[in-house]
């Protein structure tokens, strides 16, 4: 009996210890994040004001946007190359119809229609051409350059854009920015979506294993076109928020919603579910690049040492799930 | 006293000898003034970012250096709401900052631009180089195409907007093909700013064509060395006097930041033009470092 | 010589998949690992293989005590390892899977492509005689029996002292299996051991010279294999933990067959062709054949339509133009295919999540999942089958090879309201010990009893012995006569495979 | 006997026809590339002089070296997000070196020393950390690009190159640019290590199949660590010499060598062995974007249009392996 019951308090114990090794690990970059929220709180004058936490969350507000939407590609085990060109795409329709007289809601919708339509574009070269999405978005992406820049000359639109407009960049609502309601937004649709629908849980099987999806009745050409649209949609919309934000249209705005982008879901894939892209864990990702922003900003960090402190901070943060989790993102 | 330095991209040399003239001036002067560097690297959007930090952070002074404001107005507010004196450097100005100090985009094109054509003897094939993300050689080159239509001998043979975010390898590119297409047919390059006109001049060499006459505008200190070699192929380009932008920033800043007197009385206007002399193998060795 | 498993203890989060255990293997036997699904038979071979490392305990060859870092480790001293799951490099050739870590060279590190597919082909033609494979071919385009063959000479290239297969036979074809007990009878007496890990209780009998029996993760005993039966062994695989196997052999009783469900004529798909097929509700009918004999093509067409080119089909009476998996899903068929992580499963998803893969409304409320509602359901199909997981939230790929079966199976069966009217399986038992294999024949007995017509395509011919009613057999890509159950023997299987019309 | 030759008969036509829509597949992208180029040849005039020719040459060669050091990394699944900016940093370092005097033999021993320091650390993030590549060179990236600008304080370093250095970006040799040697040398040299020898066979096979690998005794580690740090090298090298063709080392001139390079992976990942990144498939991508642009310029399209009909080509090219095969980038 004896010889017998020791190894299962054994058991026990080491499942317990376990089980918490595998909560810190899940949560490990989210504690990072903590640490480094908590550091510039005690440590930079001025971080812990209200208008400086509201200044954070407007700043990464479009990219939490974007993010959220590359999070779907993610999920379906896609790519999408042409985000940042489709953010600017729509910063110049939306500004280029409010001038030319067209009401907001009406723009609004051309945003909505442009994500959607460049969506569909990309799925249909995806699904039923069949081209890989990381060659067919880099294409498309290089035809909506062309096309940003060849509708505006390659300048900034600004000037004569509706109150309306700049107030859902610029203003706020009760005191907190109209764009952080919006991020809220986003992020709770998507979450919901990812998480609690089948719509959600079918994106995740067909970029989990096509054909054990497809051999289920999943139909997988409908859920991997279905997280492209998604993908171009939010970018659409960001990209409208963000001219909202600048007040100004410009063709290369969108530009670096890319690679940030990437970094956002990335980043959040070291979390929550490690290997996995979530919303939450883009969320937090996008939260994490902007507090280490406006943190190295207020410090007065130089710009170029800032982007040194980042990477390293970055790679400090997901170390330790790394070490222990085999992470595939590829 | 505390002041965030706001670049719109450092990756510029312009903006470089800006700071450069500003530094100069600190160091001269004996201020320890405590200067903090935000890149923008050529996004807006950062640019947004930045202001909004420095006005979290409550500098005493922001300096603005070449960000085209007037297409992105909405992240001054944050600062002018914190009431933080702005100076912005080549910019455009905007209501709320205390004074935009620049040169006149324009006027140079308009003194460079007539000169090349008038050396071509009003008529020849040139390529037209333009950039139009950025305000400055916009202007410049929409000065350009306006004299152009004064010019009906002249010939465009090819007209590129250059892509900025590598402009050196893609100016280098695109004069190499036109080399081939073109051959010694072009007569001369119309560069927006001195760094496309020395790549241009590099590509023109390899291909042979040393004949071909080139101009830029900036005045950087390698282009001046290129326009008084004697068989360089810049003929010309506008110094823009980068460093006293600089150190005009720093100086109005000391009077109404730190010496608190009234703006309307230190800043003659809102938009301070400085002025840009034209330069020429006639006149280059006045502008070489001394 | 031997190598020593002392007090191994392995301890996964969740699961302790070996008790401190003690083995040994000779280099001069065969040994049999023999246990339940989720014993742990592959963390020990994986642990004696270098490829995982264990939690406590100590491994000793010819009685000093050794660490094996890894599997190349293991490799360089002699330890060569036939894992559970396929572990091929896909885009390279067959030939350069066999001879991948020792390739012929010219020197400075250039590969001597010749003698590469030189040795290759002396390789298979040594174990392998009487099967031709294309050496050429990118390995991930050949049939998995050849793919298992290409594993098997791998391993067997080198100067190895011990082999470690484990679970060779599942999938392999009778011709292939013959050839590979041949091969593990002729390694020991030319001094090199075996460690056998198979379900196949008569196989590991026959071959073993012992046999050890894991249970729950301990070491339950090791004797010789000619002092035991095959009831004992069973015995003491389920021993004092209570549980009895599934008496008797499952009985081809005969059901009430009924009306007509699929009904095809003139078909040819891909490279297969059959003239006539007909199956009826409540009837079981098996597909057997040599590897490349178009069997599982044929039965996994009937489902997703790949690679038809031309014919009719009537599914409950009517035509069908054209078939996919969602349509053929939405008539009510069932399609359980062979290769689980490749075509059934999610190695990343929650047991929970995999099993609510086929009908998600089942944990739904109005539309909307519910963890806790998945969870009961979940549970109540790990009941069903006895998936040994520690909790419905385990990963797939870290659940025991016959789990992920059960798992695959049971995913089909979780939240189906209606019956389906056509269930097609393919390999069902595929790694599955023998209580759950028997759990499994009375699951697919008692569907079809209920209703279902039921397709099982296999390469375990007794399988299809105990539950078919009738048999077809596949010869070079062409459906043959149906066997009747009355003709139903081993011998008979065969010459229908090899397409003697007797 | 008949019953079983018909469908023996029809096996072989089947194949036959099969291995030639085989090859016809195989080839598909590299035939669009040959009808593009008879196409510019016969409708552009001084397409086809032997200065274009050498033009063109001379335009991919970086991009090319780029693309074949990130072919190492594609065929270990290793991704290398770094890359432009170890293309910058050679091309600072460089410069940088040749101004203060160092002789031009130990500043190019100063970018292989460069880029091999930054695979070496990008490797031992990826392989003894476990960070996944994405994140770990996405993150050295960051700090690279902090470096690259720090030490130059943003500015180009121009004047005072050595002609020597100079000749290795814009001198020719028999009438050829030296660059289409350095092309040339590093294309066979790569390809002759991924075709021809063991550590190319390892380094597909730690990427097809990392653990089959290791079971097989290959050291997983050593081949990942092996493909980032030719990366890296490759990488650096080409950033000297483009610093020596633009005669000017400028921080941020590597940047657009990232999406690029990643372009001509991902095209010859169409051809040669469709969905398997080679070395002669990304020699073929970085020629079919070089033509494209060149053939695109001489006809005098305008830049915008351009980037457009970039796309529109790329997308077109790969259409047809696309619809045949299924391909798998990701
Ligand atoms: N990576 C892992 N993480 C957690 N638990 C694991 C892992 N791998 C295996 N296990 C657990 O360890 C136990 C033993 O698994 P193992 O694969 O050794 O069983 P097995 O005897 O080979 O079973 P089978 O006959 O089904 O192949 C199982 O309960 C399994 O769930
Ligand atoms: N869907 C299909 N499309 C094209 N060809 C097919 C298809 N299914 C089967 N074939 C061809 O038919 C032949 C038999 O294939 P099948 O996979 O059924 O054989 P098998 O004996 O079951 O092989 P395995 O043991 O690998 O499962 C092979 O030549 C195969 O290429
Ligand atoms: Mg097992
Ligand atoms: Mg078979």
């Amino acid at each position: 009996m004896t010889a017998q019951a020791r190894p299962l308090v054994e058991a026990k114990e080491a499942s317990s210890r376990k089980s918490r090794d595998q909560w810190l690990l899940k949560y490990s970059t989210l504690l990072a994040l903590l640490l480094l929220f908590l550091g510039f709180a005690l440590t930079v004058d001025r971080f812990l004001t209200t208008s400086n936490l509201l200044n954070i969350v407007q700043q990464i507000s479009m990219l939490t946007i974007v993010g959220a939407g590359l999070t779907f590609g993610f999920a379906a085990r896609e790519m999408d190359l042409s985000v940042g060109y489709t953010v600017g795409l729509s910063g110049i329709l939306v500004p280029l119809m409010l001038i030319s007289g067209v009401p907001l809601p009406i723009a609004l919708l051309g945003a909505v229609a442009a994500g959607f339509a460049v969506g569909a574009i990309n799925s249909l070269l995806v699904t039923l051409i069949g081209i890989p999405s990381l060659i067919a978005t880099l294409a498309t992406g290089s035809i909506l350059y062309g096309i940003n820049f060849m509708s505006t000359g390659g300048r900034a639109i600004y000037g004569g854009l509706p109150d309306g407009y700049l107030f859902l960049g610029q203003g706020q609502i009760l005191g907190i920015p109209v764009l952080a309601y919006a991020m809220v937004l986003f992020v709770l649709v998507a979450w919901f979506l990812m998480e609690r629908t089948i719509f959600g849980r079918y994106i995740y099987a067909v970029g989990g294993n096509l054909k054990a999806a497809e051999l289920s009745g999943v139909n997988g050409r409908f859920y991997r076109s279905a997280a492209l649209v998604v993908c171009s949609l939010f970018a659409a919309l960001a990209g409208a928020l963000l001219a909202a934000r600048l007040g100004s249209g410009q063709p290369n705005a969108g530009e670096r919603y890319l690679l940030d982008g990437l970094a956002t879901v990335f980043i959040g894939m070291t979390m929550i579910r490690p290997g996995t892209a979530t919303v939450t864990g883009t969320f937090f990702g996008a939260l994490f690049i902007g507090v280490i922003n406006n943190g190295l900003n207020l410090v007065g960090m130089d710009t170029y040492v800032q982007s040194i402190v980042k990477g390293l901070i970055i790679l400090v943060a997901v170390a330790i799930v790394s070490r222990t989790t085999k992470l595939k993102l590829l | 006293t505390n002041l965030a330095w706001v670049h719109a991209n450092a990756a510029a040399q312009s903006e470089q000898r800006v700071k450069a003239g500003f530094d100069a001036w600190l160091k001269s002067s004996g201020k320890d003034w405590n200067v903090s560097v935000l890149d923008s690297g050529g996004s807006g959007e950062r640019t947004a970012s930045n202001l909004q930090d420095a006005a979290s952070r409550g500098v005493d002074a922001i300096i603005i250096t070449m960000a085209d404001l007037r297409a992105s107005r909405a992240a001054l507010d944050a600062a002018i709401a914190a009431k933080i004196p702005i100076v912005t450097v080549d910019s455009g100005y905007v209501p709320g900052v205390l004074a935009d100090i620049t040169t006149n985009n324009w006027a140079m094109s308009a003194d460079v631009s007539p000169y090349l054509l008038n050396e071509l003897g009003g008529k020849g094939n040139i390529i037209f180089l333009r950039m139009a993300e950025h305000h400055g050689t916009r202007k410049r080159g929409d000065v350009m195409a306006t004299i152009l239509k004064e010019y009906p001998d002249i010939k465009v043979l090819a007209e590129h907007n250059i892509k900025y975010t590598a402009f050196f390898e893609d100016t280098t590119t695109t004069m190499q093909d036109y080399a081939s297409r073109f051959g010694d047919r072009i007569d001369a390059v119309w560069a927006p700013w001195d760094e496309p006109a020395q790549a241009s001049i590099n590509a023109l060499k390899a291909a042979g064509l040393t004949k071909v006459k080139v101009i830029g505008i900036d005045g950087h200190p390698n282009a001046i060395a290129e326009v008084c070699k004697p068989d360089g192929m810049m003929i010309a380009t506008v110094s823009q006097p980068f460093e006293k932008m600089g150190a005009q920033a720093g100086e109005w800043i000391e009077d109404i930041v730190v010496k608190k007197e009234d703006p309307a009385k230190v800043i003659p206007s809102k938009t301070v033009y400085l002025d840009a002399p034209l330069v020429t193998k006639q006149n280059c060795k006045d502008f070489l470092p001394k | 010589m031997t190598v020593t498993l002392s007090d191994i203890v392995m301890q996964y989060p969740g699961t302790r998949a070996l008790d401190h255990v003690d083995v040994d293997f000779l280099f001069s036997e065969v040994h049999g690992l023999i246990g339940e699904n989720g014993a742990g038979k592959t963390t020990l071979v994986s642990i004696l293989g270098g490829s995982r490392q264990p939690t406590s305990g100590t491994i000793a060859i010819a009685g000093v005590e050794t660490a094996l870092a890894s599997a190349g480790d293991a490799l360089a001293k002699g330890i060569a390892h036939v894992s559970q799951e396929g572990s091929l490099v896909p885009g390279l050739s067959a030939a350069q899977n066999i001879l991948l870590g020792d390739e012929p060279r010219l020197g400075l590190g250039i590969i001597d492509a010749r003698a590469l597919k030189r040795r290759a082909a002396e390789l298979l033609a040594r174990w392998f005689p009487q099967v031709t494979i294309d050496l050429d071919a990118a390995v991930d385009t050949l049939p998995m029996a050849d793919q298992k063959v290409i594993e098997i000479i791998r391993a067997l290239r080198g100067d190895m002292r011990l082999l470690i297969l484990d679970e060779p036979t599942a999938t392999l074809p009778a011709r292939e299996k013959e050839n590979l007990w041949r091969i593990i009878r002729s390694l020991p007496p030319r001094g090199v051991g075996v460690v056998l890990v198979s379900h196949f209780l008569s196989e590991v009998k026959a071959l073993s010279d012992r046999i050890t029996v894991l249970r729950d993760g301990r070491h339950v005993t090791t004797l010789p294999a000619a002092e035991v039966s095959e009831a004992q062994l069973v015995d003491f695989m389920l021993q004092r933990a209570g549980k009895t196997a599934a008496s008797g052999e499952a009985t081809g009783a005969p059901r009430a067959s009924g009306d007509i469900v699929l009904e095809i004529a003139d078909w040819r798909v891909g490279g297969v062709s059959a003239d006539h097929f007909t199956i009826r509700t409540g009837e079981i009918v098996g597909m057997i054949g040599l590897t490349g004999a178009g069997h599982f093509g044929f039965a996994r067409s009937l489902y997703t339509g790949e690679g038809f080119l031309s014919g009719q089909t009537r599914f409950g009476g009517q035509p069908l133009s054209r078939i996919d998996a969602r349509g053929m899903k939405a008539r009510g068929v069932a399609f359980i295919p062979d290769h689980r992580m490749e075509n059934s499963l999610i190695g990343e998803w929650s047991v929970r999540e995999n099993l609510a893969m086929v009908h998600p409304q089942a944990g739904a409320h109005a539309g909307v999942l519910s963890t806790g509602k998945e969870e009961k359901a979940a549970r109540a199909a790990m009941a069903l089958f006895n998936v040994k997981a520690h909790s419905p939230e385990q990963r797939i790929q870290d659940l025991s090879g016959g789990n992920k079966q059960k798992v695959s199976i049971g995913k089909w069966l979780y939240g189906a309201t209606e019956r389906y009217r056509l269930m097609i399986f393919v390999e069902p038992t595929e790694g599955v010990d023998i209580g759950a294999k028997r759990e499994i024949h009375r699951h697919i007995q008692r569907l079809a009893g209920e209703g279902a017509a039921i397709i099982v395509a296999s390469s375990d011919l007794m399988e299809v012995a105990d539950i078919a009613d009738r048999v077809v057999p596949f010869v070079q890509g062409r459906a043959g006569p149906a066997l009747e159950r009355s003709e139903f023997s081993e011998a008979r299987f065969i010459a229908a495979m090899a397409g003697d019309p007797q």
